[in-house]
């Protein structure tokens, strides 16, 4: 099962988890049920209880929505296997599963700064900004604008970042305003890390003329020609390994899967719409960037830990 | 015609009766007779229990006031239905105010303006179609009641009490008034608790007694004692003299107080021991404001007011009422009473400051006994049950219930404005002698009233209040009702006002 | 005002026709969702009333919403609207996790005590600038109340993600608070704790205050009649700041409660709008103490039962929302009915 | 300051204050009547969802907003008749109705559009600019090219003036607000006066959600209104539903929107600036109220 902190349709890890664990019915012919909690804390609690004495492997997604409650539910059933999804747990029969966001994001930074600096491109101008807009402030959204941030001035410290929160994850028109407001600002390239509100924001660089970088999933084909490429999150791929190990018993109780750039849990899109607007050379110097993460050359920034 | 009402009062038992073509019909009858709910049945306001109503010969049941308002049929009610924000003209015509749209459904304020301003000169009253209503006084509040149903030209005029707040030489061109629509041929509904006005207005008279018709009579066969005796059922003495227990102390002394807006200008009197001072003048001359003023909720420019002795002018109400005062507002539904709360709840209210009930807790048979004294004393009819909603006693019977509880105060001073408002006879001597012990006592009493025959058959001293002034001051038994209504229209006394102060 | 009414054939054939309504319609729902509607039911009392552990989630639940009403009907009592709710219990929560993360007193019970003092205090003081703007410059409290919810939500968005941010955690919230400050479940396997007796507690002595105190009665006739309850020597200004405070204390204590009992930190979108809720309760209620723990069970019962309907049933989550809309709808419908309007 | 930053303001805060705008002109008609309407934010919410989904099946955005309208005014309909005849309380049936359209429109999305919290289509129309190209700066960025339905609210404000202050229609709806007794003894029946008001009220709101989800965006997200239902009420309480200070108070609530995203840097939290436009609508009634007390004395 998974215990969903948020609700499905929040274009982020709750529908990556559902895409994953449909795959996984579709491969192994599992039983599953996904339980909604809407952001309600009140609901955390039951949810997991209710998920754990009807299932045997239950999703825990996002972890860090439910630390406190994992740990009560956890230790009711020990005979079961939690997935802390995003995160690592210390407890006993929690495997964790934590994403490098800062890693896919530092990506991304590199792509919107080399792009800044390609003026011939249509859509951008002569000044070295690009923006980032995040909904809800929190801490995960700033680990993305710290990776954001630090990919950007590796490859060109000159270039500026403009740095915006909606306050929202469930606000669209707040967001397109927000990334208007960033663009006026001279941001040609906006990274946005904002949930629903960032369709807002992907919204925008369609009105309004700029190159925009999605989330989580792969959003070029909501905006053709102004999304140059997404930063993934893949817990889709996730969750169907860890079913696939769970079915395979080679599951073990408080191991930690890392997904970073390494084994290609998080990274950009390099899809159409990336070829059709990004230049070859950019292209070749993301690659370059990428292997230097997965040998440990470069450490990204986070503002987590 | 019956109606209960649905905590089982009934108010209404198998009442008939019959009003003729071009008729002043009366309605007399004591408080909570049920006058006002058959009315209302008549208006469309309440639906009747059981019953019909034949109009013209034709059935007749409105559900609502629509349907009797377009059979020609008005009403004055016994309590304002007048909205404050909006003007004279515009209350009068509400409901009939797209006669005057023109161009783009705008409403043509001149002609309304012009065709109420019409209808003021031909009663020959004098407000301006253009006041806002929250700026006339009562009285003039009650004439735009009257203007309202006079407007719609209705056939059929119910008018419920509509004297209760008139000032005297009001109420004699009111009724001249009323007349004066009989002559035009229309039939007329009259309801005053004052005979006087009833005999000299009324064809004829229907007593109502406790919800039971006692007959129809024709005026000429029945005169004011009789009328009485048939409305309460025991003969009573409508005669009255004011108290005779003058002390020499002083009990309250005001001394030139005027308010911030100049309502009320240089007032001062003493009030001795023992002594009911009258208050007469038309209503919006300063009565409110010296109220208010005594009260402890009207700011003061100047003056001092003593009560035995100490200044009270800096102390609010509830520090008032400790030092010995006690208040009967006018405004009964407004300011006296918590007409959604119980009867012993409104009876507990000020009292429950000194402790009578408990000092944290509230002590249920105190607070119960306490009421029922009132009740009883002042024979407030409720059925018994003084947990019903203060809402469903008629208006007299409120009225009866504030004045029992601020004079449960004992108080040194009462000041009483308005106190047998709307209050039939028997309830209006049951008040008056209340007053007369409480005087006995040694307290004194400011009446402050718009009912002549009340302050001269109570008062030991009347002082004439003009445009917020006292204009003239008399004492009993030199009383003259002519003279007090010239200073109160302001034929006498108001020159030297006008020379004085221009 | 509701102690003065009779029961009466009608009043009863109009509240069975009530429930039948309700029923009816929820069933219809429930059938649109894609289950039969008995199968609806049965899934929802289960789930709500069905073995202990469901029971004790539902009364467990009851908790910020009994006192999240109580924290309307204290002020509506006086004529006040107090729909800040939301914003006083965020205070409060957070008044109490700052208590419970920073300070330690060495007894558990005068930490929890403690605690939730502060929580108190702290919803408190989030009424107190709408109640004095109210009564200095009369300035309108719906509006104060209303917007003060949304900066409430800012502020404490702001302190959970800067000055009080648990570092180890990649969600705004703030640390654990101490061991010595939780209050401990009491059954194995439920959230179910003592906090649970802290609100039907407070409510019992609301009730009191209300029909046996004299202060509680000033509230009433200051609320009936104003005007009145001046001239009668109650200082108006007063009792109704009086009744915003408490109202506000009810409410911080509401977070207070949630948090010491149940989340142990303050955590982004820590209130899915028990403020709100509780708005409605009492509304339904008639800002009556022992009415809304009736009508805070009802709700309460619905989304424990309406989470044990999506578990075993395709019946999707939203659909709680609509049966909690559609039940408030009749009942507020039919309460003019059965008890006749406040108004009389 | 500079020009590009003053327009980008200006542009922002319009396009913020429409919604909010007729949303509150809405309320602003039930207020007179006596009404306190909470369920603007439902409202808003589900014509926001219907003027999606039909401008995304016909193509043109005239149906959507149409089919928003009239989703609004239906639910206006049963609003009223709760309140207006059942005689329920404004506040239990407005909440209930926000609660239940909260979820109304998840349902839907769920069964429509297979399990989305958002909904988005290259396909749904959007609503008409008025696109005119002058070459002027300050026409071109002051007065034009703001959606058709700005323009509109602005003449509906004037024109809600006119009709609440100087109609017969005005008149007795203000009567229902503040003594509904006469308005019964005028005979006139006070139901019909409210639902009058709640349905137009409907249609406002209708077009305010079909301006955000049509306009401001194109597309449905879950609960998109952000509580912009709840701002129109603080601004109709403020403004004491007078139409032209509606109209200023809404422009000025927009401009604050503006400055929120604007404000946000190193030195000023993005919630500090996110509370602009809640402290500064206390802020307004503040002025207000400070100075009507200094007009008229203390009370
Ligand atoms: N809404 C109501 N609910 C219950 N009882 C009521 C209601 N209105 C009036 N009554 C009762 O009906 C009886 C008749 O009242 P009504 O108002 O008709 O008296 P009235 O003759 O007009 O008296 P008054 O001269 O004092 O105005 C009274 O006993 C009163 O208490
Ligand atoms: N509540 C308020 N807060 C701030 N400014 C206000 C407020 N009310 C009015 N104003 C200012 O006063 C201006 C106009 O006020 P005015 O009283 O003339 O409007 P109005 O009453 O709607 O006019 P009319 O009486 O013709 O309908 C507004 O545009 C605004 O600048
Ligand atoms: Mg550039
Ligand atoms: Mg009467």
């Amino acid at each position: 099962a998974i215990v969903a902190g948020d609700a499905i349709g929040d274009r982020g890890f709750t529908d990556m988890a559902y895409i994953g664990i449909q795959e996984a019915q579709k491969q192994f012919g599992i039983e599953y049920k996904v339980f909604e909690c809407n952001v309600d804390p009140s609901k955390y609690f039951d949810s997991l209880r209710a998920a754990a004495m009807n299932y045997d492997l239950i999703f825990v997604d996002p972890g860090y929505f439910f630390d406190k409650e994992l740990a009560e539910v956890s230790a009711m059933f020990p005979s079961k296997t939690f997935v802390y999804i995003d995160g690592t747990s210390s407890l006993p029969n929690v495997v964790s599963v934590p994403f490098k966001q800062n890693e896919g994001a530092f990506l991304a930074g590199c792509l919107a700064a080399l792009l800044t600096n390609k003026t011939e491109l249509c859509k951008i101008n002569a000044e070295k900004i690009v923006g980032f807009v995040g909904g809800f402030d929190m801490p995960v959204i700033r680990d993305y604008q710290a990776g954001f941030e630090h990919g950007v001035k590796y490859v060109d410290p000159s270039v500026k970042v403009i740095a915006r929160y909606a306050g929202d994850h469930y606000d669209p028109a707040l967001g397109k305003e927000t990334a208007y407001s960033v663009f006026k600002e001279g941001a040609d390239v906006i990274f946005q890390a904002a949930g629903p509100t960032g369709l807002g924001i992907l919204e925008a660089a369609r009105d309004y003329g700029f190159y925009a970088i999605g989330v989580d999933t792969d959003q070029g084909y909501l905006q053709p020609g102004f999304i140059v490429s997404s930063m993934m999150k893949k817990v889709d791929v996730a969750v169907l390994d860890i079913v696939r190990m769970q079915i395979e018993n080679s599951l073990e109780k408080g191991s930690v899967h890392v997904y970073g750039i390494a084994n290609g849990g998080v990274g950009l899109a390099y899809n159409q719409f990336m070829m059709d607007t990004v230049p070859a050379s950019v292209y070749i110097e993301i690659s370059e960037i990428q292997e230097k993460i997965s040998n440990g050359e470069i450490v990204v920034d986070s503002y987590l830990d | 015609m019956s109606k209960t009402y649905p905590n089982g009062l009934e108010a209404l038992r198998e009442v008939s009766f019959e009003v003729r073509k071009g008729e002043i019909h009366a309605i007399v009858g004591e408080n909570g007779a049920g006058k006002s709910t058959l009315m209302n049945i008549l208006f469309g306001l309440i639906k009747p229990t059981s019953g019909e109503i034949l109009f013209n010969n034709n059935h007749f049941s409105p559900k609502h006031p629509s349907e009797a308002i377009d059979l020609g049929i008005g009403m004055v009610h016994q309590h304002f239905k007048l909205v404050q924000s909006i003007t004279v003209a515009e209350n009068i015509v509400l409901g009939m105010e797209n006669r005057f749209q023109s161009k783009l459904r705008r409403v043509d304020r001149e002609a309304m303006n012009e065709s109420v301003a019409s209808l003021i000169d031909r009663l020959r009253m004098s407000i301006s179609p253009d006041d806002r209503i929250d700026s006339l006084p009562i009285s003039k509040r009650q004439q735009v009641e009257i203007l309202k149903v006079l407007y719609r030209e209705a056939d059929f005029v119910i008018l419920d009490e509509p004297t209760a707040v008139l000032a005297p030489n009001e109420v004699e061109d009111f009724l001249e008034f009323v007349r004066g629509i009989r002559e035009m041929g229309k039939t007329v509904i009259f309801i005053s608790h004052r005979l006087g006005e009833v005999f000299s207005l009324a064809d004829r008279i229907t007593i109502l007694r406790r919800g039971n018709v006692i007959g129809t009579f024709d005026k000429r066969d029945v005169d004011r004692e009789s009328v009485a005796n048939m409305m309460i059922g025991t003969a009573t003495d409508l005669s009255e003299d004011p108290p005779d227990c003058l002390g020499n102390e002083s009990v309250l002394s005001v001394e030139g107080i005027s308010d911030v807006s100049g309502t009320i200008r240089d007032l001062s009197f003493q009030l001795r021991e023992g002594e009911i001072l009258g208050f007469a003048g038309v209503g919006g001359n300063g009565q409110e404001e010296l109220f208010e003023a005594l009260a402890g909720s009207l700011r003061l420019a100047s003056g001092d007011i003593r009560l035995v002795g100490s200044s009270i002018s800096s102390l609010d109400t509830l520090e008032r009422r400790r030092a010995g005062l006690a208040l009967i507002t006018d405004d009964r539904m407004g300011k006296g009473l918590a007409p959604d709360r119980s009867i012993v709840e409104n009876c507990m209210a000020g009292h429950h400051k000194f402790g009578k009930f408990g000092k944290w807790l509230i002590k249920d048979t105190d607070a119960r006994s306490f009421t029922e004294s009132i009740v009883a004393d002042y024979d407030v009819r409720c059925g018994k049950n003084i947990k019903t909603a203060v809402r469903a006693l008629s208006g007299g019977n409120m009225q009866k219930l504030l004045v029992g509880r601020e004079i449960a105060y004992e108080p040194v001073v009462l000041v009483a404005a308005q106190p047998t408002a709307g209050v039939d006879v028997a309830a209006r001597k049951l008040i008056h002698d209340s007053f007369r012990r409480l005087v006995k006592t040694g307290s004194g009493v400011i009446l402050i009233s718009g009912d002549l025959e009340e302050i001269m058959g109570l008062a030991n001293r009347i002082i004439v209040l003009y445009r917020g002034r006292a204009v003239t001051e008399m004492t009993h038994p030199h009383y003259d009702p002519t003279e007090i209504s010239y200073y109160m229209t302001g034929i006498r006394g108001a020159q030297d006002d006008r020379y004085s102060h221009s | 005002m509701i102690g003065t009414r009779t029961l009466s054939f009608r009043k009863l054939l109009l509240s069975l026709l009530l429930v039948l309504c309700i029923l009816s319609v929820w069933a219809l729902i429930i059938w649109f969702g894609g289950e039969s509607p008995f199968k609806g039911f049965r899934y929802i009392i289960e789930g709500s009333l069905g073995n202990h552990y469901q029971f004790l989630s539902t009364l467990n639940k009851m908790v910020p919403l009994i006192l999240a009403a109580a924290a309307v009907a204290v002020p509506a009592w006086t004529g006040m609207w107090n729909i800040g709710g939301e914003g006083q219990l965020l205070l409060g929560a957070f008044g109490a996790a700052l208590v419970g993360f920073s300070i330690d007193f060495g007894v558990g019970l005068v930490n929890i005590v403690v605690a939730l003092i502060v929580s108190a205090a702290f919803g408190m003081a989030w009424a107190a600038w709408p109640a004095f703007f109210k009564i200095k410059l009369r300035m309108d409290e719906v509006v104060t109340t209303l917007m003060g919810n949304y900066i409430a939500a800012q502020l404490i968005a702001y302190l959970i993600n800067n000055p009080f941010r648990d570092p180890r955690s990649p969600l705004a919230q703030t640390p654990y608070i101490k061991s010595s400050f939780v209050i401990p479940y009491l059954f194995e396997g439920s959230q179910f704790s003592a906090t649970f007796f802290v609100a039907i507690g407070m409510v019992l002595v609301l009730f009191i205050f209300r029909k046996r105190f004299i202060t509680g009665y000033e509230f009433d006739i200051t609320g009936s009649n104003p005007v009145f309850a001046g001239l009668s020597g109650i200082r108006v200004k007063k009792t109704k700041l009086l009744s915003m405070l408490i109202g506000g204390a009810l409410a911080g204590l509401a977070g207070g409660l949630l948090v010491l009992g149940m989340t142990q930190r303050v955590m982004q979108s820590f209130s899915p709008g028990y403020g709100f809720t509780g708005l409605l309760i009492c509304l339904l209620a008639f800002n009556d103490p022992l009415l809304i723990v009736g009508i805070a069970f009802l709700f309460s019962a619905l989304q424990t039962g309406s989470v044990n309907l999506q578990l075993f049933t395709s019946v999707p989550a939203e659909i709680s929302g609509v049966l909690q809309a559609v039940m408030v709808l009749f009942v507020a419908a039919f309460k003019t009915f059965i008890v006749g309007r406040r108004e009389g | 300051m500079d020009i590009e930053l003053i327009t980008t303001l200006f542009r922002t805060s319009i396009r913020m204050a429409t919604p909010i705008l007729l949303a509150s002109l809405g309320g602003a008609l039930t207020y007179h009547a006596g009404i306190i309407n909470v369920a603007m934010e439902g409202l808003m919410l589900i014509s926001a969802f219907f003027s999606v989904v039909f401008s995304y099946l016909t193509g043109s955005a005239f149906y959507g907003i149409i089919a928003g309208v009239v989703a609004s005014m239906l639910i206006s309909l049963l609003y009223s008749v709760f309140v207006s005849f059942l005689k329920a309380n404004n506040f239990a049936i407005g909440f209930a109705i926000n609660i239940l359209i909260s979820s109304l429109t998840l349902f839907l999305m769920r069964v429509m559009f297979q399990g989305k919290n958002a909904f988005n289509s290259p396909d749904i129309a959007s609503i008409m600019e008025l696109k005119v190209k002058t070459g002027n700066y300050f026409l071109d960025n002051y007065l034009l090219n703001f959606s058709i339905l700005t323009y509109l609210s602005i003449a509906i404000a004037f024109l809600l003036a006119y009709i609440i202050y100087k109609t017969s229609f005005g008149l007795r709806l203000r009567v229902c607000g503040e003594m509904p007794q006469a308005l019964t003894a005028a005979g006139i029946k006070v139901g019909v006066i409210q639902l009058w008001a709640s349905i137009l009220c409907g249609g406002l709101c209708g077009l305010a959600g079909a301006q955000l989800s049509l306009y401001n965006v194109r597309m449905f997200s879950r609960d998109m209104t952000g509580g912009r239902g709840f701002v129109a009420l603080a601004a109709i309480l403020i403004s004491g539903g007078k139409p032209k200070r509606v109209l200023f108070i809404s422009l000025l609530f927009g401009l604050f929107d503006a400055l929120s995203v604007k404000l946000q840097n190193e030195k000023i939290a993005p919630q500090f600036a996110l509370m602009l436009p809640y402290i500064m609508s206390v802020v307004v009634l503040l002025l207000f109220h400070l100075k009507t007390r200094k007009q008229y004395g203390k009370a």
